[in-house]
This record gives structure tokens, C-alpha cells and sequence, in this order.
């Protein structure tokens, strides 16, 4: 056993941390994964740089211009872009669409859109969840229906993050109407700018705007645009659906959340005595500390059975569920530690830490529902994991 | 023993509910959060006219004649309804102390409008430290002439904005123990010298910085003994926190209903999601939640009413209720799924809410400490 | 409102109080509800003189020679008799046969069996559980087969609190193997002495004997000791199943563990200093003294509603699972508390609080499971209490 | 990066689980309880014939040469099988305790005899403070003849009953540091003076109160240098602590099986209960916690390995696991529904352990200070 990073894997954390110190503006205080809106310009021009220092699409096979790293090291590029809040990465082009070109796409699929794809050009969205479609997916209802050469798309997405900013969409549409629910899906590349496309954003809880309803309005998309077979999407489009579930962003945005209130509680005085000296607050810092710690050893468990060749199954659920609900209650103390001014939000003067607290806290009430909820990945631990019968 | 509300009052908790969920929706709660003001002075006006303004006041300073269990069953249902504007800080933080603390004249002069609804008030006690303790009350006030000058910061001063009248806190001397030279002062926000800005909040409600430059008070301005001004401070304190910890318990209700509901109505899988056990066990538990909120709310509404301000229950309430609304919204969210997350979803309204409550009038954890003390431990 | 006692209750409480005093030996520290085996005569003892008192039955109405007290005031009883660890009350015979009796007994039943229970002479035992039939109780096997003026019983009936000491059993058995699950069973009253009866000890976690499997070997009983119609036993035997659904007990025995517990640390130095001064002691106390208080609360407010004429159905579930949980929670903490020392057992020279807290944790193992799992509780709170749709 | 065993403790574990499923079944585990000496002595002497008592210590002086790394696998499967008997006491708090610090001659002498199985050994450090922090260590050690005189009472002194030495903790002096002053004496159990009491505990281990009255020990008996011998035991609770980390981290993963077969194969309203969503989210909670245990225990043996002790992974991982395997029982309780609380179940043997294990070596309040500690907090 080691827990320690490689030589290797330090050198490139050496690298990439210093690429972020000089690239990330002074305090930057970004959201990390999904950029804002007052930062997409930002976003894609250090997506851009993540793409020329060959980072983005460093996990891919060297055959498809990829370095063909570690699961491990891809893990640790996560975290540090995570702990750092650094924007750019690109979940769906990079981590769910092309994996899954490489595996279903045809040579003329693959041509046409890995390479925008690791060269940071274009954003990709995911078009999988419907109004009436949440955690029962494949319940979907947008219909696509054959006409000659192409497909006529109709229905509607949801929650589809990035749709505002996306130029591509991959949409799971029904294609038979008859068959079992599972059977009768394909999966479909749709260029946004297809007419009859249309996005309207769904602002969420913190009033930010990641979310869109996607409305398909006959929508007429080419055959060839369809991946893997006609009515066999389902499995096509939740092949990289574990990837949603690494834990590893949860628990680099826990450490440093909590690393960003140790600090501030070590540094701020209250009636003589600093906040951190209230056993109450450094009990609280101790417990999540050591929750976050544990969600990493969990992230990277996963990444390291990838690596192995084993099927992370039931850890990736784990590491899903523990991540997110640690994130929340690691995001819950703190704002309990910094008392009424855990309320205050980024461009409120009193705001410590930029108001990223509050801002993670309300971020947190997503990630434990979203990419499967809690509930479903204790049922995937349940039923796949632990082998226990179908209810 | 009686755990069970008057008639009359049930009649008043069931009247404020049928009047705010018609006057007072989401959608108007939403739009004050954007709001500056974030007064709905219509409302105001209606709710003054129920009487709402004057329940817990003698009838011959213009109030009904109610007691503060009265005020009580109001201030759970304005918490259901996330009521915005300046009821809880002119009622409970303002009319309240002057009745406690003030002299015959200031009863006089202040409490029928309050009753009226005519004019609103806040407390400005919070400074930078961010504590409720009287450490944290580094104004000064100082004497001059005939009256006082008040300086100092003040923050998270609720409905600051608004407020016709502010009831400061400043240090008139400096003893050993930090509770000792503190005054109260009844300060109009027309006087001089005063500076409002409100402050960006996680629940968009309008907690303000206040600054007091040079502000001259007379004499009279002064509520209570001079000095002596922290033990008026203290029970408006412990009012606060029964009247917050009656908010976030009518709120979690409202979370737990909005769930419920939810679960019963949204099909997944070509079932009810509130058919799947997962979700049913996490309404039972919001529902002990909720029943655990009510009874020690309750519990410290009627310790308040029966006898005054008393730490271990009063304490025990908002200990209690901060941190297992939490739990509530927690659970909802699960229920709920993507959808509570939105904007446009009320479930939001509360989380934020919630959150925020937790802090004011002091934390869980402050208050277990005042448990422990409470209990010589 | 009035959160406070009555001043009858109050006098009620001084009597008690005051009568509990004079009969408990000092330092007594029994486990309460159960007598433990070497207690049995005195659990017998307090019984009858609880019985002269009226206490036993005071609840019970008039009519059958109780008092008709307010369920308030039977809440203080067993609250008090719980705190102060006295046994002698009779759940079984007092507080579910003689309540099942008055609704569904025969006049000749009633004569026959309400004056030994309300003289506190007889033992009554539950014979509801099954090896095979648990939380599922209407699958229960156990077949009674008319013959005659008799029914010929035979079965097993498992969790038999109190079998080895009891003078009767009331027992559901299956008359009917034809109907639908709920509607077979009949409530039959069995005379322990009965020939093929047998009693088989099983002792639970914590080495002691509460616990009893009941063999039932062609046990002839004649059928004027049928409880209501045949085949109508499970309406009859679960009209009472509510009374175990009450949480005062088990806040009660919280708050007085917690109460003795936070005198020892008062009252125990190391390295100087008090046990009590350990922030991490004091902050569990009191966070568990006010789970233990608020679970006191719902016990009251299940009484309340009670005296009031409500049904309690969901409020009781909600007092029984809190309460029970709790008292895991107040026991778990007062072991963590007592560190090393809390390993130590009654009859260990060492043992602070003659090992009360290890026994009550241990038993709290059974309160989560028993009279109903807590998921069952909260699938009555959900379906009956919410209105939320079966599963 | 490398989160696996290697394939030789891969061998070792599943050989280890073989042969104590089938020598150390819950019958023995029971059977031990009652029993005055609760020594299987039978099982002693396959386990060190199979080498196992030696597996941490160097070829040179009878062992196999593995390290920590390699014990760790040992002590995960006997915690999983609730091993009773001398050989955590043995091998980690007395052979590693002598490898750490004793003398050459010392080792040479000892821990032979000890990778062959043919002594008993156990620390006799905690009296009656009930603490592992220095200040706890009142037995005295009075300098007399060519030798020392102890006399003290330790509690808590793990397999006592039969053990052969006794390591004991005493002051040779006093200084303002109650860590300074300590020293570590080898004593045999026959040496006159000591006399020898099992307590009774929650989990029927086998814990005495161990009285040393007046009793004789030559210069050669001590370990270390004098006075400063807690260094050296620092060292030795640091090994414990993992150690029992492991045996922890092996009884929760043994109760998650147990609980899940149990799910399958009972029926309950003519399914398995395991089909329930409430039991399978219970199992899937189980299945979460053990996995983290499983991290946290194996980061610190790893550490502890590699680095020698470390305090800020080893009291996470005590602190951790003490707190989760709590949780694991109290759901796997909830799983068994009345079955598992009876003495004839396993699952009561667990959670027995569960508890009294929480409190050996550091409770986990006590780990998570020191975890804040080493943070700077």
C-alpha cells in the first residue's frame, strides 16, 4: 500500500499548480466547475490553455490524442481544479460524450467531433432528464421520429446545465413508442443551432443560472447524427453516467471550504480571544476535517480501482453519496461557525471568504440530488453492491 | 397540563393563515426580495387593521389586550408564510421593549401607533463582533448638553431600511463587566446623522448596516435606567429568540407540507414518489421534526408568557428548532429533487430562510452553552 | 397552554414520590418496567401494594373500579415508576388484556379475570410474535383448531416478556387457514398450567432473562376463553398494540441516566479538574438533555391528546420512535462519557453507577426493534399519519 | 498511488479468514466469555505455529520478518472474528513495545519466546484516571538494592489473567511534565507482590485490575532509559490504537455480512426484508461506513509503517471508526429486528465489542482533539 501521490503525479501537480497561480487572477474566487455568467469568457480561454498543455483530454487513449493517464492522476487534476475553483473543465464533451464516441461512434462521428472536443472549442451539453423524468429517466418522452434521412425531434429537456452556452446537445429521444421503456431510446447529436431549438434558462436557489429547459420544436436532426444503434440509447448514453458519480470534486470543494474557515476563524478576533480558540467551533472544524479527508480516501479509491481494471460499482455510488452529503454538512457547520455573517453573499462588504460559503452551501442542496439522487445511489449500493432483491 | 391553544386562538392562528395565504403568496415574498424596501405596505396596512399589530398590547395603550402566546400563534403563521417586512422587528423588538422597559409617557407616546400600525421600529444592537453578548455593543454615547451623542456601526439591523425608529444600543460608561453603561436609546431615522444600507443576504431579506455619525438624541430618548440598559436588552433578546424559533417552526410545517404534498402528487417509476419507503421515512421523520418544533416553541411562547424570559427553555427552543429546521429542509430537498433547487420552487425560500434563522438571535451552539449554564453544568 | 402539571397531578406525584421512597431499598437500582430475575418477589411485593393504592388501575374507569384518571396523570405514573426504576406495574394484564377485556369480553370473562389483575395477583403475558413472524404479525402460524367446546392449540410464540413468570398468556392464534391473513385469527386466553405448554428461556444481549420462546403442544382450552368473534382476534388483539406505542418511559429512564451521569462527572476529578469541565462532556449532556426533554414532551403531548378525545395515532408513533432512539443516543453518549469506566458492569467493584448506563444501552437495542420497529413506526407515520400512498 | 494489499497479504488475509472461521467460530467467542481465563489455548498454538505471532518482527529474532502492514491483515480478521485471547496484547503492546525500545539482550531474551507463542504478554499503563495521557501514571518505582520497587494498581490491564509479563508504567520521579519521569518495567506475573483481578465488562473480555504491591524487580527489567519512558509508550498507544482500529474496521465489515445475508434470507410479508428500500438504504449506509472504515484504518497502518507513528491518520482513523461502527451496529440492530438482540446471536457480540472498543486506546472525543492538534486547531 502507499496513500501517497507518485513522483510523477506530484510533478504534475507541481505543474498544474503553477499553471493555475499564474493563470487564475489574484483571489480568484471562481465556482470551479461550472463557470458563470460573468466569467464564460474566462472559461473558455483557459479551457483553450488546459487543451494546448494537453490536460483536458489527458485521460483519453493515446490513439485518440490522449496521454492515457491514470485514473488516479485524472482524479488529482479534478481535485486541484476543484480546491482551486478553477473553471474550464468541460464534463460533457471531454468526460461523457467523446468516451463514449470512442466506444459507439462511428469513424465518421469520431472525426467530426472528438477533435473540437480536446481542443477545448466547443461546449457540449446533456439532454437526458424531462419535466416528467427525473430519477425514473428512462420514463423519457421526447419523441424522434424517422423521416427519410433524418430524425423530427419533439419534447422537452431539463436541468440541462450549460444548454445557454452549449453548441452541441446529446439528447436520449424515444424512437419506439412500443417497445419496453428501455428498448425503444436512441441517442442523438443535435446541434443547438438547429431550428427549433430553443433554451430558457432555469435560474436555481442561489439565483445563478446553470440550469435550462431545452424545447424541441420539430427539430429536424440527420440520421447520421445518431450514436450506437437506433432504440439501443439507453445504453449508449449511461455508459459514462458513473462518471457523474466520483466524489472527488465534493470533497476537494469540502477541504477547501474548510481550509478557507480555519484560516478565517484562526484570524479573526472575537472579545479577546480568536474564534478558532471556541472548542465548539474547532469541533466542528475536527469532525468535517475528518469527513472530507475520508471522502477523499474515497474518491481516490475509486480512481485507483479504475486503474486496476476493477469496476468501481458500488465505491462510485459511495463516493457520490458520502462526497455530496459531506460537502453539505461541511458547507452547514461552517456557515454555523461564521454566524450572521455566514449570510452574508459575494459583493457584500462584510462578506468573509467572498460570501463562497453560503454560495457552496446552496450549490450543495444540488449535488446531493443531482446525477442520480442520494436515495437512487443507496439503491445501486443496495441492489448491485450488496446483492440484496429488487423491491 | 395543556398542550392545546385556546379557541381563540386557534380562531386567530386559523384567520392569519386563510389572510396570508391570500395576501401574502410566494410570489410576494420572491418580489421583496428584490424588492429595496421590501415593505408590502399594503399587507402591513391590512394586518394593522386585523389588529394584528396590537395583539399583545394592553387595551389602554391601543392593543387588544392579548399576551405574548397570542402574538405567538401570529408569528408561527407569518413564519409559514415567510411574511416579509417590519412585523417582527416593530412588534416584537420594538413595542415590546418600550412596553417592558419604557416610561408611562413613552408607552404613550409610541405604542398606540404601533398598535395602529403607523409606525415602524427596529433594534440596532449587533455590531461588527457579530455577537448577541454585550460585549459586542462598542457604541458610544456620549453625553452633551440636554441629550446624547450617538456613534457607531451597527449591522444586521433588520428592516433597518424601513424602520421610522431605531432603539440603539450604546455604552454610556465603561465597567468591568462588559453588560455594565449600557443605554438604550429610542432614535428617530429622521434625526441626523444616520446612514442605511442594506446588506446582501443569503434569504434577501433586509438586515442593514447602520451607521450613527454624531447623532444627537435628547434626554428622553433614553428607554430605562441609564447605564442599566443590558437586563431590558436581555429579555428582548429572549423574546427575539421564542419569536424566531415560532417563525422557523411555522416554516418547517410549510416545508413539511409542501413535501407531502409533493411526494403524493409526482409519479416516477408510474408511482407516487411518496409510495417509495425511502421517501415516506424521510417525511415521517420530518414530521417528528416538525412535532418536536412545535412543543418546545410552544413550551418557551408559554414559559415567556407565564413567567419571562427564561434561558433553558427559551434557549432550548431555538437550539432545538435551528438546527432540526435544517434537518427538515435537508429531507425536503431529497423529496423533492431537482426541482426544490430552482428559483422559481417556494421550497428554496425556506432553505435560505432557515439558514439564515439558525443565526439570528444566536446559534445552536450559543444557545446549548446557554442550556448548560442554565442546567449548572 | 400550561405546560405544567396540575396540582392534583402534582399531589399525585408527591404521593407517589413519597411512597416510592419508603418502599424502594437505598440506592436502588433496578431496571424498572421488567423485574430481573432475583427481583421477582419484590416486583411482586410492589405490585400488590400498588394494587391497595388504586394506582395500578387508576386508569381503568370506574365502572371497573379504577379511577378514570386523566392520561396526563397515568403518563406521570409510569414516568415516575420508569425514573425511579421501580418495577411492579403490569403492562400486560393492566394496560392491554383488562382495556381488550372491556370492550370485546363476555360479562362472565370480565367476572373472571379483571379483579386478579386489578388486585395485582396474576401475571399476564402477550402471545403475539412467532419465529416467522415479526414485523409481519398477521402471518402468524400458530393454528387453533376447534374440537368440541375446545380449541386444540398449536405453535410457537417467540419475544414472551415475562412467560416464565406468568400466570396466563393471551395469545393470537389461526382459526381460519382459508381467509385472507387478517381475517383467520382469534384472541384465545390460555392458562399457562395448561398441559402442553412449555416455556423455553432466551436470553437476551445482555446476558439476562426477559425474553421467552412459548411451545404450544396440543394445548385444549375451551372456547369459552375466546376474546371476541373467531376469526375477528386481529381487530381485538391490536386495539391495545397503540398503549406500547407510548415514549415516556423511555424518556423518562433518558433523563434519569442523564441526570445520574451528570452528577458523576460533577462529582468525579482527573488531572485536576472535573469530568464536567470537558467541553466535549458538556456539550454532549446537553444536547442530549434536550433530545431528552423534547422526547418528554411528545410522551405528554400523545396523553394530552388522549385526555382530549384526539386519536394520537401518528403523535404516538412519533413519541415511541423519538423516545427510543433517544435513549440510544442518551446511553451511547453516557458510555462514550464514561470512557473505560463505562465497560464496567454491575457487580464490578469499579462501575460507576452500579453499570446502569451499559445495561440501559444494551437495552436500548431491544426499544428501536420492539412494539414495532421504528421503520415500522415511520411507515405508520408516513401511510396512516401523512396520508402518503402505500408502497 | 497503491490502495491495495499486496498479493502476499492478500494470501495472509484469506488465509487468516480460513483458518479462524474454522477455529474461532462465535461458539468459542461465547464459550470465552464465561471462561475464567479466556485463553484458547489450542488456538494460540496453531496461530503460532502458522506463524502469525511472529509476523512483525525481524528473521534475526525468530520472526518472519514482515511489518506493521502484514499484522494489520491479522488483526483486521480477528477483529472480524472476535478472536479472544493474549495476542494483541502480546505481540502489539508487549513484543512490539520491546522491539521499539528494549535492549539488545531484551530482544534476544523475549521476543523469541514470543514469535513462537510460548509467552504471554500485556501493558499494565491505565489506573484509576482512566486515561492514557502521562498525568494518569501514579504506581510508583522506588529505587532499592540493585533494583527497583513498584507498587501502584493499573485497571483495565488487558488479558492479565494470563499473562506471563507484565510491561508496567511507573514513576521513577517527579518533574513539572507529568510525562516526564516514566519509566518501563518488564515484570514476570510469578514475581512476588502482584496480585490479579478480571473485571467485569460489556464485552466479557478479559480486563484486570492488576495490584502491585512492594514488588521486586532487578535493574534488567527496565525498558528504555529511566524516566523517560513515555516516549516509549506514546510509541506503543499509537500501535494499539491502530491495532484496535483494524480489529474494529474487521468487526464492522463482519457485521455489514451478517446483516446483508440476514436481509436476503429473512421474509417478512412474503419477501426478503432486504427487498425493503428502508433496510437496503440501512445496508447501503452499512456498506458506506465500512468502506471508509476500511480507508482510514489501512491509511494508518500504512503510515504508521512507513513512517512510524503519526498522530493526525491514526486518531482519525480511532476517532472515525469508533463513531462509525457504532453507527453500523445500531443499523444492523434495526436490520435483525428482536433476533439480534439475543444472547444466542452473533450480532450482539459485535456490537458488545463495538462499544467497549470505542472506548480502548482514546475514546473518540479524545482522538479528534488530537486530530485537531496536529491541524494547528
Amino acid at each position: 500500500m502507499d496513500f501517497r501521490l507518485s513522483a510523477a503525479d506530484e510533478d504534475f501537480q507541481t505543474s498544474l499548480l503553477q499553471f493555475l497561480g499564474e493563470e487564475l487572477p489574484p483571489g480568484w474566487e471562481g465556482r470551479g466547475r461550472w463557470a458563470e455568467d460573468d466569467d464564460w469568457d474566462f472559461t473558455k480561454s483557459l479551457r483553450k490553455k488546459l487543451a494546448d498543455k494537453g490536460w483536458l483530454t489527458m485521460h483519453w487513449p493515446e490513439e485518440y490524442g490522449g496521454q492515457g493517464v491514470s485514473p488516479v492522476r485524472s482524479a488529482l487534476f479534478n481535485e486541484e481544479m476543484s480546491y482551486n475553483r478553477a473553471p474550464g473543465r468541460d464534463i460533457f464533451g471531454v468526460r461523457m460524450l467523446a468516451p463514449t464516441l470512442m466506444i459507439y461512434g462511428t469513424e465518421e462521428q469520431k472525426k467530426e467531433f472528438l477533435l473540437p472536443v480536446a481542443k477545448g472549442e466547443v461546449q457540449w451539453c446533456q439532454g437526458y432528464s424531462e419535466p416528467g423524468s427525473g430519477s425514473d429517466l428512462a420514463s423519457l418522452q421526447t419523441r424522434a421520429v424517422a423521416d427519410g434521412d433524418d430524425y423530427v425531434i419533439n419534447g422537452s429537456k431539463i436541468w440541462t446545465t450549460m444548454a445557454h452556452r452549449a453548441d452541441w446537445i446529446m439528447l436520449l429521444a424515444r424512437t419506439d413508442t412500443d417497445a419496453p421503456k428501455h428498448r425503444g431510446i436512441s441517442f442523438i447529436l443535435v446541434d443547438m443551432k438547429t431550428p427549433g431549438v430553443t433554451v430558457q434558462p432555469v435560474h436555481n436557489m442561489t439565483g445563478g443560472h446553470d440550469f435550462n429547459q431545452v424545447f424541441l420544436d420539430n427539430v429536424r436532426v440527420p440520421k447520421r447524427n445518431l450514436v450506437g444503434e437506433e432504440n439501443r440509447g439507453w445504453y449508449v448514453g449511461v455508459t459514462l453516467l458513473d462518471f457523474e458519480r466520483s466524489g472527488i470534486d465534493y470533497s476537494a470543494i469540502s477541504r477547501r471550504i474548510l481550509s478557507d474557515v480555519t484560516e478565517h476563524v484562526k484570524n479573526t478576533r472575537a472579545n479577546g480571544k480568536t474564534l478558532a480558540s471556541d472548542t465548539r467551533v474547532r469541533n466542528l472544524l475536527i469532525d468535517r476535517y475528518i469527513e472530507s479527508e475520508t471522502a477523499r480516501l474515497l474518491a481516490y479509491g475509486v480512481a485507483w480501482m479504475q486503474g486496476e481494471g476493477m469496476v468501481p460499482n458500488k465505491e462510485a455510488s459511495m463516493s457520490k453519496v458520502f462526497g455530496s452529503e459531506t460537502l453539505q454538512r461541511v458547507t452547514g457547520s461552517c456557515l454555523e461557525i461564521l454566524g450572521l455573517y455566514g449570510q452574508l453573499r459575494d459583493g457584500e462588504a462584510w462578506a468573509p471568504i467572498r460570501g463562497r460559503v453560503p454560495e457552496d452551501w446552496m450549490h450543495s442542496f444540488s449535488h446531493t440530488v443531482a446525477a442520480g439522487t442520494s436515495e437512487v445511489q443507496r439503491n445501486i449500493i443496495a441492489s448491485r453492491g450488496l446483492g440484496l432483491p429488487r423491491g | 397540563m395543556d398542550l392545546g391553544l385556546t379557541e381563540t386562538q386557534q380562531m386567530l392562528k386559523s384567520s392569519a393563515r386563510e389572510f396570508l395565504e391570500s395576501e401574502c403568496p410566494p410570489s410576494l415574498v420572491r418580489q421583496m426580495e428584490e424588492d429595496e424596501r421590501g415593505h408590502p405596505e399594503q399587507v402591513w396596512g391590512q394586518m394593522a387593521a386585523l389588529g394584528w399589530c396590537g395583539v399583545a398590547f394592553p387595551e389602554e395603550h391601543g392593543g387588544t389586550g392579548g399576551d405574548f402566546m397570542d402574538l405567538a400563534v401570529l408569528l408561527e403563521e407569518m413564519g409559514r408564510s415567510l411574511l416579509p417586512g417590519p412585523f417582527f422587528s416593530t412588534v416584537v423588538l420594538g413595542g415590546l421593549t418600550i412596553l417592558d422597559g419604557g416610561s408611562e409617557s413613552q408607552k404613550r407616546e409610541h405604542i398606540p401607533s404601533i398598535c395602529e400600525g403607523q409606525i415602524t421600529m427596529t433594534l440596532a444592537l449587533v455590531e461588527s463582533g457579530g455577537t448577541y453578548e454585550p460585549w459586542g455593543v462598542e457604541a458610544q454615547a456620549r453625553r452633551s448638553g440636554d441629550g446624547f451623542t450617538i456613534d457607531g456601526t451597527k449591522l444586521f439591523v433588520p428592516d433597518g431600511q424601513i424602520a421610522d425608529m431605531f432603539l440603539v444600543a450604546a455604552r454610556t460608561s465603561e465597567g468591568s463587566d462588559p453588560a455594565d453603561g449600557i443605554s438604550c436609546f429610542l432614535v428617530p431615522s429622521s434625526a441626523g446623522g444616520i446612514s442605511i444600507r442594506p446588506m446582501r443576504t443569503l434569504a434577501g431579506d433586509k438586515q442593514c448596516e447602520v451607521t450613527f455619525a454624531n447623532v444627537r438624541v435628547p434626554e428622553s430618548a433614553l428607554i430605562g435606567e441609564e447605564g442599566n440598559g443590558w437586563p431590558l436588552l436581555e429579555r428582548t433578546l429572549s423574546r427575539a429568540t421564542v419569536a424566531k424559533s415560532l417563525e422557523m417552526m411555522g416554516g418547517a410545517e410549510a416545508v413539511l407540507d409542501l413535501t407531502v404534498g409533493y411526494a403524493k402528487q409526482r409519479v416516477q417509476f408510474g408511482r407516487p414518489v411518496g409510495s417509495f419507503q425511502a421517501v415516506q421515512h424521510h417525511c415521517a421523520n420530518m414530521a417528528t421534526e416538525v412535532e418536536c418544533c412545535r412543543y418546545v416553541a410552544y413550551q418557551a411562547a408559554w414559559k415567556l408568557t407565564e413567567e419571562g424570559p427564561s434561558d433553558l427553555e427559551v434557549s432550548m427552543a431555538k437550539a432545538w428548532i435551528s438546527r432540526s429546521y435544517q434537518r427538515v429542509c435537508s429531507l425536503a430537498h431529497q423529496c423533492h429533487g431537482a426541482i426544490g433547487f430552482t428559483w422559481d420552487h417556494d421550497l428554496q425560500l425556506y432553505t435560505r430562510r432557515a439558514k439564515a434563522q439558525e443565526s439570528l438571535y444566536g446559534g445552536p451552539g450559543y444557545h446549548e452553552d446557554l442550556v448548560g449554564q442554565a442546567l449548572g453544568i
